[in-house]
């Protein structure tokens, strides 16, 4: 259903702090383990405000049907799914159409990233596992995604770092959390490439004028740039410093 | 030199000759950059359908119709009519069409024009009950893709948005045991605005309009945006596996408030006038 | 359901005239337009009373998994598929067991008029898309599709030209439109390829005598024989007259 | 020489030499061309059914049962009864066999099976009415192949027509809330008619009935007609990639009607003495 | 459903005489017919109370697609179904989940005793089908696709025998059937290669303290024996007595 | 050396390898016969289930979560609420897991689980009606498989019953109209008992328990039996195209009944202390 329709009003208090405490410019707090499952290639966890999202990546390798490998490149392949548990109401383990469609976005955020022309002929598989859901579970499942794909040491141009903006009581806010996407008037998730600033993923659900557009777009670059850091410190962790370790966003 | 060389070379030649073409603001087919095939809407072409119209961008060619019953709400919106978009790329319309239960590329393409509809609140779904939590009117919206050549973003969004402005709907009453019955007469839906989409394909540097099949073969990235009557953004979708750059997104979305209004007029011509 | 049940006596009245005017010897008005879709090879749009019906053939072309082509001949592989919007209550667009039966039954109407020897190890695909459906769309499905194989330039004994008899308020009527088919008694679907007089698609739903079925058939024959004249008209019109000419029935 | 040119070879001389006895008025079995073979139908074999039968047309052998429970009618006719033919060519009954959903040929057969059925009104389906609208019987006819030898459209009509005329159902009560409650009571099924098909292959110019699965392979066309208990037709459906002449069509439909009183009476001698 | 819940005191009487007049430690009535489709290259029909079971083997055979063929041995595949008239209420006729399980284990269990490794690259397929189920459906189905086995001329070390054992009204009887199975506390079914005493199913629903669980097993194992002699026989009556013939447990 | 052969080889050492240490009853990890891995339960994992637990049993991990709603009972036991257990081999877990519809591996898993529940009367399903025949609690226990490094079988069960031990589902009241309400009031599930199950693999003449995924690679059979806290046992099978002997059932029931004791205090202490 539309955003039109809720009454968003004690979504954001008088001195513009929202119902969890933040305020309208901060992110939730988010932790991410890299590495963390025995059998992927690579494998992170990210927490992001209540959302538990598990991603893996096998490969590259080989294709089965042989015939849908390609000469020239790795074929990416994403599947984006929710655990029946993760959500308020048990969610029916066969893939939603919307799953399906986060499934799409999320293989065409990460792979502009990826140097799949270093491996022809295989497949690379990026799985995303939601635990539990919190609004934003597709931005945070990229982020987690890109870190998992890096330490399965896929050659890449740059991580990929996702973030929404959006717009509740009247107001652009950074990143959306589930009572403020179902409330609120707009969701814009962004990924970008950090360093080129290249934007990989864009939706936009609910209302924004050109203004609250530019200044929403701002915001979630500036999250994503936040995003960033952490995905950065927590491979500089698990390669360099200590195993599995646990980074929390200062602010 | 291997067949597949020999592909490289000539997608090489067409990405040279496309290239050379855009720095000169123009296309293969002769448009500006940001100018849109012809577009064609023929409202009531199927008698049996609530609404319907037959749509043609360019050679893309496809037909939508809404169909309308009695349903029961979600329970957690009892408040509100249902509204369901569909589509499908009949084989009919492309030597690459399967039959078969939708594809990714099928589903997201409804789910857009679904969320243009949506978000944009086209429709007053409030206005669409009947009864709170139990009877509520259940719009239905099919697209059948005839010919597929390029943008079915817009053109399927085009079809939904008209034939929903064409529909006339059987009123239902409720008789005195709070049961809806059916009369003779007809209304539209509760319209609000006119959603319209705006489709831009990057290829290098450049943002084109409504690409053909030809153009999208070559496309990096693709982005839509969905602008309502007041030129608020209401719904918006990047695909393919390419990027933007944010001053990219940020000219798309003003070619996509100012292009809206030129097709928000040719749809509400189409309509009222058709 | 059964045929028996309908109060069919104001079906035809005491005039010999039918609800929608017609004769009980009479077609219903009938338009056939040649090779209106851009991307396939050949292509028919057929309006035959409410019928709105859009055919299109895509072949020869390579067989998809190989193994199944043949060593001697092409193979035909038929689909008749009702949109969504095309019938009174929403159709639910994945194939009915009804459409499954009705691509069978097509696609073994078509078979007998092409000369799929002389394309082997190919396949032909015919899609047949009810766009609106109003009774005899079998008929007008394979009336289109024969035209659009004859389009696409399939080798050909003859064109297969398709229509119903049936039994509407005791008589025997041609063309039987959807009402009469709900409220009839019975329905005698028939395709032939004309000049040779061959009965291609034969189908029976409902009760007939001896006398009854011999007249229907001869009436159903005499109905396909004026399908095949517009059909013709409508290649020659496609071929040597003016592009797109719209044929209609003179009776 | 090629393997398969050395099968066409083969089937060609098979061809020949079945056209040879045809034309003499015999067949590879020693029948003559509008001769039946063996039909043997035992009743009641599956007790946990409502009606059941086990039917062998020569090596062709199955199984049909029905159970019946209480439904909701359509709601386009919500005076009538339900009424449901499926079949399953079980793995088992041929090395063809694959088990897994219906294809298009046991679509097929169900369908007209269920069309004969339906079409010359057996079953009084508005009998089965119980409280209209709400509360209808619904009678399930499955059919489960077990060996297949040629002419599945004959067999699998006599097997639901014999289990529908030894079923004996549950009768149903209202209670005082207007409620279905069963009884003790068993009842017939409303039979109003027999409906027999009959099938013949078109293998060059002839028409033999009740083909063999090697008959089938050789044969050309083929045509079901289904015929009353008055001699009306009542439903038909002509398959495989060949056609008919109208005389043959005709041929047909005489033949049809006549063997059909034979296989009546020997399903009622099975049915009402077994 | 639990079999804690079920009053199952009138299920045996005083004398211990079951409700179908069994002792605790008898078999129901039982009958084998070998060979008697014509198409499968092995077929049995096995009556068990009520129980009417079809099996039949086609094999070994080619195997599709190519790439499942291992080099070694046969591939052994099984699918046991029920018709949809065989239970009480009208079954769906898609493969429920059940069937898939007893697919598995009735493969499971017949497997330890084919010589598949005489027949290298091919494959074995196993049908069970029950036309009329009374409670160890399971059991007698593997019992009759031995026998099948055997008729299709497969290399065994043995027939495969199945019998189940329970717990009724407290006490442990042989070969529970569908009302015992429903109301009673367990059901242990079994199956054996007679010969070397090696079980190759063991399933086990319901309650059994380790005394009873011993017991059920050795009871259950000497059932597995009894079934095994009427295998036998039946072969022998196949294949060097009268064809068809049917024979009688007696005990 | 065909690569074929050379696979037999390198199986066979290792078979041979495996062998040596079994019969010096050791392991290739060190574990003696009748050890299990390092067991360890995290409980409310997942915030927003009812009940939750995290599952490491080696290095196989999982995670089940307890989701509770109203539902209707199945009319032939109307007096007793759903409880429904499904698991998932998610496609991050192994390089072998597919995504998709559960495969007959799966199937199997998840009903071996709620068989152990289910036959041990864990949850009195007497106690989770509302209404009878009208109104129940329905109980769905999901688990998703994370990694896996074999006997999913037994951490699949702890992973279950740990969620449900844990889970506070809502409690509802009938109001005025005998409709269910929520109230705030969080309670326990009706526990009745602790099953465990253990599953053991024979390797030639051993039987080991809680075998990792090297060893069910060589084992022959598999036999999973659950047991009660009064040390009944109550669910079992058997897997694999292996056999047992009657005495390995035998020492397999009496090991299950051990290790269950050993197993049970850990999930105890995880669950009330965790």
């Amino acid at each position: 259903m539309g955003k039109q329709g809720g009454d968003s009003s004690s979504l954001i208090n008088e001195q513009g702090i929202r119902a969890d405490g933040r305020r309208i410019d901060e992110l939730r707090p988010i932790k991410i383990e890299v590495g963390i499952l025995k059998n992927a290639d690579g494998s992170a966890f990210i927490q992001f405000g209540k959302n538990k999202i598990m991603a893996a990546v096998y490969g590259p390798k080989e294709v089965h049907p042989k015939h849908s490998a390609l000469p020239d490149r790795s074929v990416l392949r994403c599947r984006y799914h929710m655990s029946p548990f993760s959500t308020e109401e048990r969610k029916n383990p066969a893939p939603s159409r919307r799953e399906i469609e986060i499934s799409k976005v999320t293989r065409e955020a990460l792979e502009p990233s990826l140097m799949l022309e270093d491996y022809p002929r295989t497949a690379i598989d990026v799985f995303v596992e939601v635990l539990q859901s919190d609004g934003g579970s597709r931005c945070a499942g990229i982020s987690a995604a890109s870190v998992a794909l890096a330490d399965a040491g896929i050659n890449m141009r740059d991580l990929v770092s996702a973030c929404a903006a959006g717009k509740v009581a009247g107001q652009v806010v950074l990143d959306v959390d589930d009572t403020e996407d179902k409330e609120g008037q707009a969701d814009l998730p962004i990924a970008i490439m950090s360093t080129s600033n290249q934007v990989t993923l864009l939706q936009l659900d609910g209302q924004l004028n050109e203004e609250e557009f530019n200044k929403a777009l701002s915001w979630a670059l500036s999250g994503c740039k936040k995003v960033y850091e952490l995905q950065r410190e927590a491979l500089i962790g698990r390669y360099f410093g200590k195993n599995e370790k646990v980074l929390e966003v200062e602010q | 030199m291997s067949a597949v060389k020999k592909i490289f070379v000539v997608e090489q030649l067409r990405r040279v000759q496309m290239s050379d073409l855009l720095a000169r603001g123009t296309r293969l087919d002769g448009r500006g950059l940001s100018d849109f095939r012809e577009l064609t809407i023929t409202t009531n072409v199927i008698e049996k359908a609530e609404g319907s119209c037959r749509v043609k961008l360019g050679n893309t060619e496809l037909i939508a119709g809404v169909k309308v019953n009695l349903g029961t709400p979600f329970p957690d919106t009892p408040d509100k009519g249902l509204l369901v978009v569909s589509a499908e790329v009949l084989p009919l319309a492309s030597p690459y069409a399967e039959p078969g239960p939708p594809d990714e590329n099928t589903i997201e393409l409804a789910r857009v024009a679904d969320r243009g509809i949506r978000e944009s609140g086209m429709i007053d779904v409030s206005k669409l009950v009947l009864v709170e939590g139990k009877h509520v009117y259940a719009v239905f919206v099919d697209v059948s893709i005839l010919n597929v050549d390029g943008n079915l973003f817009d053109a399927t969004s085009y079809a939904v948005v008209s034939s929903l402005m064409t529909a006339k709907i059987p009123k239902y009453v409720l008789d005195d045991k709070g049961q809806p019955s059916k009369t003779d007469e007809m209304v539209s839906l509760p319209i609000q605005t006119i959603p319209v989409s705006v489709t831009q394909a990057r290829i290098g540097d450049h943002l084109i309009v409504d690409p053909t099949s030809e153009e999208e073969a070559l496309m990096e990235s693709r982005i839509t945006l969905v602008s309502d009557d007041k030129g608020n953004l209401c719904a918006g979708q990047k695909g393919m596996p390419g990027s933007l750059t944010t001053d990219q997104v940020l000219q798309a979305a003003s070619t996509a408030k100012l292009k809206g209004e030129e097709i928000r007029s040719i749809i509400k011509k189409a309509v009222y006038n058709g």
